[in-house]
């Protein structure tokens, strides 16, 4: 037997339940809109979600780019972009500017997102408030009843704890002031990038079979307190050695000879355009 | 009526069965039952018609047997139950026009941590037994909208002092505590909002002799500083005779008598309350 | 030609997206509603959102003078089950429909609950033409400041919605098609004001 | 014959036979072609027995063909990647659908079949029931 | 000349699946898909049933393709599951409708139509047969040959497509409460995600649908110690369900309608579990209570593990987390688990630079000095 692959992989009512989650995701930012969630040819966990986001949202003229912890050529994005590659034929490209859908891990792009465009994020756990309360539908409750005492609650206890918020990346964001949201691991750096975005970010957990969405233009607050506000990662005085960017979001690289480290550039499509523009001008 | 008059919490005939009643029960039936249950279908009538209203600085002591359906009431109040039928105002909301058993969950949250607190007989119930002390006194005044890390863990040290928690321990999960101590951590985080309305039901039950003087000592002398309003529910007359100005006894889910403390206490009507009256000589 | 199910209705869907995602933005689909070659009673672009939206797991309701045979050729096309106001996903106000009827549609369909306020419905309502006129003024997510819209009908929608969406995350999304296919949502989350003429 | 039952003896018995029937339609009659032969799922509703309630057990992959014959439609769906038979169901369904005359000599040639069916099962039951542990031999 | 981008990443995935291909083939033979169905049964049918997709052909090719590993075969068929559409329901398929090949019953020796073995390992001395390393097709059409040939002596008239339920005979004994038809439509959780408390329905289609081991290890659980049962398999049948399909343009839906479509092999178990009731007197009673599981093909273990589950969770007892749904139900999916465990192996570096800073602010202990300030936007 041999049978034929539909264009973007699903069949259409596949693509036409999760439009329909995706449209009541935008009307409601911030709230988890429980879908069907599909079993896809990459593994739960591996970015099902975003790439059954892309798949209900991509269209033959669209440019596509995919980015698993800000880098292009990382295996799990190179993965993601040549299912979708193969099963539609869309073009797909490095540069953020002028690609149309931008799916992600862990990163919002460092070039400034434009009307027009669309960033995915794959999301692992969309739960903010799973530390605190480990049952799905007490915390279904808590969302219902805007009881979110707990996601306050574990910053406070980690600044009783370490003196300091010690949440890494995904740190919880209130969105219209109205639901407490898990921004998807991205960096803090990144979280002050998702308010009053230009561009539409939709955000898939397909193991979790959840889609959430944040509107252009929409307030997106990270949670703080007024004696403890939100902080960025900090990479003061660290600039990339191989662009020399600074202000941006940086890996932190061991030198093989010296042991030394090093910063560059995460987002490497940043990196490169900055190189290649010092080199022509 | 004058608008400084208005009682702080006004209760209009609530009602919480549980079944679905019979042509024997339903309506207005369920007060010609002899006890709490209709013996035809099994209803239970847990609270019948509970009227009341309690006034500003005032505690009101409710006394009953196990079964009285006073907890019920309570819960009903706190809104861990919803009611069957009836109303209940609350001055602080709404200008005090509002059925509040009518709003939604969301609402409801709303109303229950901005304008109340509330002490179960169970700590569980309304501790974070894995979060620390000071987390769960913190949990409260985030709940009522505080954000501000300084002032809730000098208030909250305040409160656990007052309630005789000592420094060192503050920072420790009220899980690793006794009995007593986690009674008192519970009324600490009742109090730290300073509710308008303090509900507090069978608090000392289950305690000590000597730790329960120092917990109605507790809660006088902080009704006292405060002029907070109490509903105080317990099945000791001692308790109610302590603490409360006006008491309410129940039985069978019914008020079957209502006055000032002293009064029942000297001339009680009913002969229920007498037993429970002579009991306490 | 023939609507290319696949690639129109994603086409379709993208605008409709994008009208979704920033309420004022008006798009048009008429590029696909052109191709049904179908006899219908209801506009173009109201049959492409059909199209797009619905299968065998929605249940919508048809207000309209033919709501019989409409609501028969949707179920024939999409396998959607016709259903009450009150339980429908998705609420067509073709053009042809009254005043009343919008009314009532207004006031019964489900606002969803507050765990699942996903759950509401959607009411795609025909009207005769919309457009960026300022008479409406928009706010809210999606908008970078305000928002200008104008709808031709002749019913008092935006008193109507207002009653229905007062407890935010409850409420209707409203889609509005046009004779020109024109496409205008608005999610609940948007804040109508009347625009006053200095 | 009723649908329930000629299917049943056209899937369980020889393939030849409805190729045989297929190919004598097709000589005579037009056969349009409205869905070539396609794969889709049936999902497969049970019944449990401790509660008797209903629940899905899961899905089934089959061919699906529809054909047209004088304006009827008929269906031929049998579980499987069976495009070759999944097309003959479908011209036999369209012919009894259509009350083509050749249906009536039918009858005799299904039921013949069936009955080999019936042999052929029963010898396998026979096979089964060997294994059936015999208790009474026991007591003797 | 500007700067190229790396593509390192393309390449070496390009040469890591050359590599996969190279270990499929190393040894210069491949396997023949047909002689995967017609000798991997157990692991065809466990495949089949993990994976929610009846067909041998096709999972033959999956584990073909995953070089034998139900893990991944399984997550190749879910996978081309989502590019099919699913036109049809079958109508509801009775299980007193099976074809039995197998049937025994550990509550009563002589139940009537008998034990039947059928096909079982459980008779098997569990001594590796060398004698498997030489054979040959041939060998295999001989005896195939001959054991059709062997004579039926005594012919047994038993009508293995009509056996008494064991079940049945309890109910009429008064011994199991007695329980009417409920026709309520089923849900389904591959339409809806699901939604807690969940329904009969929905917890049996997981159950079924579960990877063969987490469902046999949480059913041990809750045997051993967690929930501390004592069942009884009442009734065990294999053997095969016909299904029919409505004809779509009758609205009807007569039974005589239908379409047959071919049959499927299913497990079916019934388990029994004694239970004190209480009655309206006080006085205690012992009832029996029941699980039910079910699976795709042959996978006996997976079944009655399954039977134990549903009972666990129709029982709900907070102490147990086997009685649990959401610790059950959420945690033996095959893609979903080893989806997320597997996920492990992608890169964190940008969530682990993150968590770096936070170590390092705390270690600084400058609290709130040391931080840049909210940069966020203010409309």
């Amino acid at each position: 037997m041999r049978i034929e692959y539909n264009f973007a992989f699903f069949d259409e009512g596949s693509k036409r339940e999760i439009r329909r989650a995706t449209l009541k995701a935008i009307a409601i930012p911030g709230y988890q809109v429980p879908f069907a969630s599909r079993e896809m040819p990459i593994a739960r966990g591996w970015g099902t979600g975003g790439l059954q986001l892309t798949l209900s949202l991509v269209g033959k003229p669209d440019i596509l780019k995919v980015i698993d912890q800000g880098s292009d050529e990382s295996v799990n994005a190179v993965n993601i972009k040549k299912l979708i590659a193969i099963t539609t034929g869309v073009t797909v490209s490095d540069e953020t500017a002028e690609a149309t859908i931008i799916q992600s891990r862990h990163r919002i792009p460092e070039v400034p997102l434009q009307e027009g465009q669309i960033l995915v994020l794959q999301v692992p756990l969309p739960e903010p408030l799973r530390y605190y309360e480990p049952s799905e539908y007490e915390t279904k409750k808590l969302h219902a009843e805007q009881e979110y005492s707990g996601a306050w609650l574990m910053l406070f206890e980690q600044i009783m704890n370490y003196g300091t918020m010690s949440t890494g990346a995904d740190h919880p964001v209130m969105v219209h002031g109205r639901y407490v949201m898990a921004p998807s691991p991205i960096p803090r750096f990144d979280n002050p990038k998702l308010n009053y975005s230009q561009a539409l970010i939709l955000l898939g957990a397909g193991r979790e079979k959840k889609v959430y969405a944040v509107p252009p233009f929409t307030r997106v607050a990270s949670l703080d307190f007024e004696d403890y506000p939100f902080g960025v990662e900090s990479f003061q005085d660290k600039c990339c050695r191989l662009c020399g960017a600074q202000g941006v979001f940086m890996d932190e690289i061991l030198d093989d000879v010296t042991g030394e480290p090093f910063y560059q550039c995460n987002d490497s499509s940043y990196c490169l355009q900055n190189l290649n523009g010092k080199s022509r001008g | 009526m004058e608008e400084f008059e208005q009682p702080v919490l006004s209760v209009n005939k609530l009602n919480k069965l549980y079944g679905n009643g019979c042509v024997n029960c339903r309506g207005s039936k369920r007060n010609r039952l002899l006890k709490n249950y209709c013996p035809i279908c099994g209803t239970v009538y847990a609270c019948r018609d509970i009227t009341f209203e309690v006034h500003a600085g005032e505690i009101l002591g409710v006394v009953g047997e196990s079964g009285s359906g006073k907890s019920t009431m309570m819960e009903c109040l706190y809104f861990d139950q919803e009611v069957s039928s009836g109303e209940a105002y609350i001055c602080s909301y709404k200008g005090g026009k509002t059925n509040v058993f009518a709003e939604s969950s969301q609402q409801k949250r709303y109303i229950r941590n901005h304008m109340m607190g509330k002490v179960y007989q169970n700590p569980l119930l309304s501790l974070k037994m894995n979060f620390s002390s000071l987390g769960n006194i913190a949990e409260k005044l985030i709940s009522a909208g505080n954000r501000n890390v300084g002032m809730m863990e000098a208030r909250g040290e305040e409160l656990l002092e007052h309630v005789n928690i000592p420094v060192y321990r503050m920072k420790e999960a009220p899980k690793n505590f006794s009995g007593g101590m986690q009674q008192r951590v519970q009324i600490a985080k009742a109090l730290s909002n300073n509710p308008p309305l303090l509900l507090l039901d069978e608090v000392t039950t289950g305690l000590d002799l000597s730790v329960q003087a120092s917990v109605l000592d507790l809660i006088k002398t902080i009704q006292r500083e405060l002029k907070i309003t109490v509903v105080i529910v317990s099945h000791d007359l001692g308790v109610i005779r302590m603490l409360a100005d006006r008491t309410i006894v129940m039985l069978d889910g019914k008020i079957i008598e209502h006055g000032l403390t002293d009064q029942i206490l000297e001339d009680p009507q009913h002969s229920y309350t007498q037993k429970l009256v002579q009991s306490l000589l | 030609m023939k609507l290319d199910l696949v690639h129109d209705i994603q086409a379709a869907y993208r605008l409709t997206l994008d009208s979704m995602s920033r309420p004022g933005l008006i798009s048009n689909i008429s590029n696909q509603a052109d191709k049904l070659n179908m006899e219908i009673s209801c506009f173009g672009s109201t049959l492409v959102l059909v199209l797009m939206l619905f299968d065998t797991e929605v249940k919508f309701k048809v207000c309209s003078e033919c709501e019989a045979e409409t609501a028969k050729l949707i179920n024939q096309l999409t396998y959607a089950k016709e259903t009450e106001i009150e339980s429908a996903d998705y609420i067509l106000v073709l053009k042809d429909a009254k005043p009343e009827d919008l009314e009532e549609v207004f006031r019964k369909a489900y606002p969803g609950d507050l765990l699942d306020p996903h759950k509401a419905a959607t009411i795609i309502i025909e009207t005769d033409y919309v457009s960026n006129d300022q008479n409406l003024t928009l706010t809210g997510p999606g908008i970078e400041k305000e928002s200008y819209i104008d709808v031709k009908t002749n019913d008092h929608w935006v008193k109507l919605r207002a009653e229905k969406n007062t407890e935010y995350p409850l409420g209707i999304d409203l889609i509005f098609t046009d004779w020109y296919d024109n496409i205008l949502c608005l999610p609940r989350t948007t804040q109508i004001a009347k625009r006053v003429i200095k | 014959m009723i649908r329930k039952k000629r299917t049943e003896i056209l899937i369980k018995g020889s393939p030849e036979v409805s190729a045989k029937l297929a190919q004598e339609i097709l000589t005579v009659h037009e056969v349009t072609t409205i869905e070539e032969p396609n794969n889709s799922l049936v999902m497969v509703k049970v019944r449990e027995s401790a509660q008797r309630s209903l629940f899905y057990l899961g899905e089934v992959l089959i061919t699906e063909c529809k054909v047209m014959i004088k304006g009827i439609l008929g269906i031929g769906m049998i579980k499987g990647h069976e495009p070759v038979l999944a097309y003959n169901l479908a011209i036999i369904d369209a012919a009894y659908n259509a009350n083509l005359p050749e249906t009536n000599e039918w009858a005799n040639l299904l039921l013949s079949e069936e009955v080999k069916i019936k042999e052929a099962c029963e010898a396998l039951n026979n096979k089964i029931l060997k294994t059936k542990v015999n208790f009474a031999t026991m007591d003797v | 000349m500007g700067y190229v981008a790396v593509k390192g990443g393309t390449l070496a995935i390009e040469e890591s699946i050359k590599r996969l291909k190279y270990e499929r083939l190393k040894k210069r033979v491949v396997l023949d898909c047909h002689k995967i169905e017609g000798g991997m049964r157990c692991l065809i049918d466990q495949v089949m049933s993990e994976s929610s997709l009846y067909n041998e052909t096709l999972a033959a090719m999956a584990i073909k393709q995953a070089e034998g590993s139900p893990e991944e075969a399984v997550f190749l068929m879910r996978a081309y599951r989502s590019t099919l559409p699913r036109k049809h329901y079958s109508r509801t398929v009775e299980s007193e409708d099976m074809l039995v090949e197998r049937r025994i019953s550990a509550s009563f020796k002589d139940i009537p139509g008998g034990q039947i073995l059928g096909a079982a390992n459980d008779y098997t001395h569990r001594l590796i047969d060398f004698n498997l390393n030489e054979e040959t097709d041939e060998e295999a059409v001989n005896w195939i040959r001959e054991y059709a040939l062997e004579n039926v002596v005594d012919q047994d008239k038993t009508d293995l497509t009509n056996l008494p339920k064991v079940l049945n005979y309890l109910r009429e004994a008064g011994l199991l409460p007695s329980c009417e038809r409920d026709n309520r439509e089923p849900d389904d959780v591959t339409k809806e995600s699901l939604q807690f408390p969940t329904s009969r329905s929905e917890r049996l289609q997981i159950l079924t649908r579960g990877q063969t081991g987490a469902v046999t290890s949480i059913g041990y659980i809750a045997l051993r110690s967690y929930g501390a049962l004592h069942p009884t398999v009442g009734e065990l049948r294999i053997g095969k369900l016909p299904l029919h399909v409505d004809n779509p343009f009758n609205e009807q839906n007569e039974d005589e309608d239908a379409y047959y479509i071919g049959e499927i092999k299913v497990t079916e178990v019934e388990t029994l579990f004694p239970e004190d009731i209480q009655k309206f007197t006080g006085q205690k009673e012992i009832e029996f209570s029941l699980g039910y599981g079910i699976c795709y093909g042959q996978n006996e273990t997976k079944a009655i593990a399954m039977s134990i589950l549903d009972h666990c969770l129709e029982t709900g007892n907070p102490e147990y987390p086997t009685h649990n749904e959401e610790f059950v139900l959420l945690h033996i999916d095959s893609v979903e688990s080893t989806g997320f465990i597997s996920h492990l192996k992608l890169p964190h570096y940008v969530t682990f630079q993150s968590k770096l800073d936070s170590v390092r602010k705390s270690k600084k202990g400058q609290v709130g000095q040391n931080m840049e300030s909210n940069e966020e936007l203010n409309p």
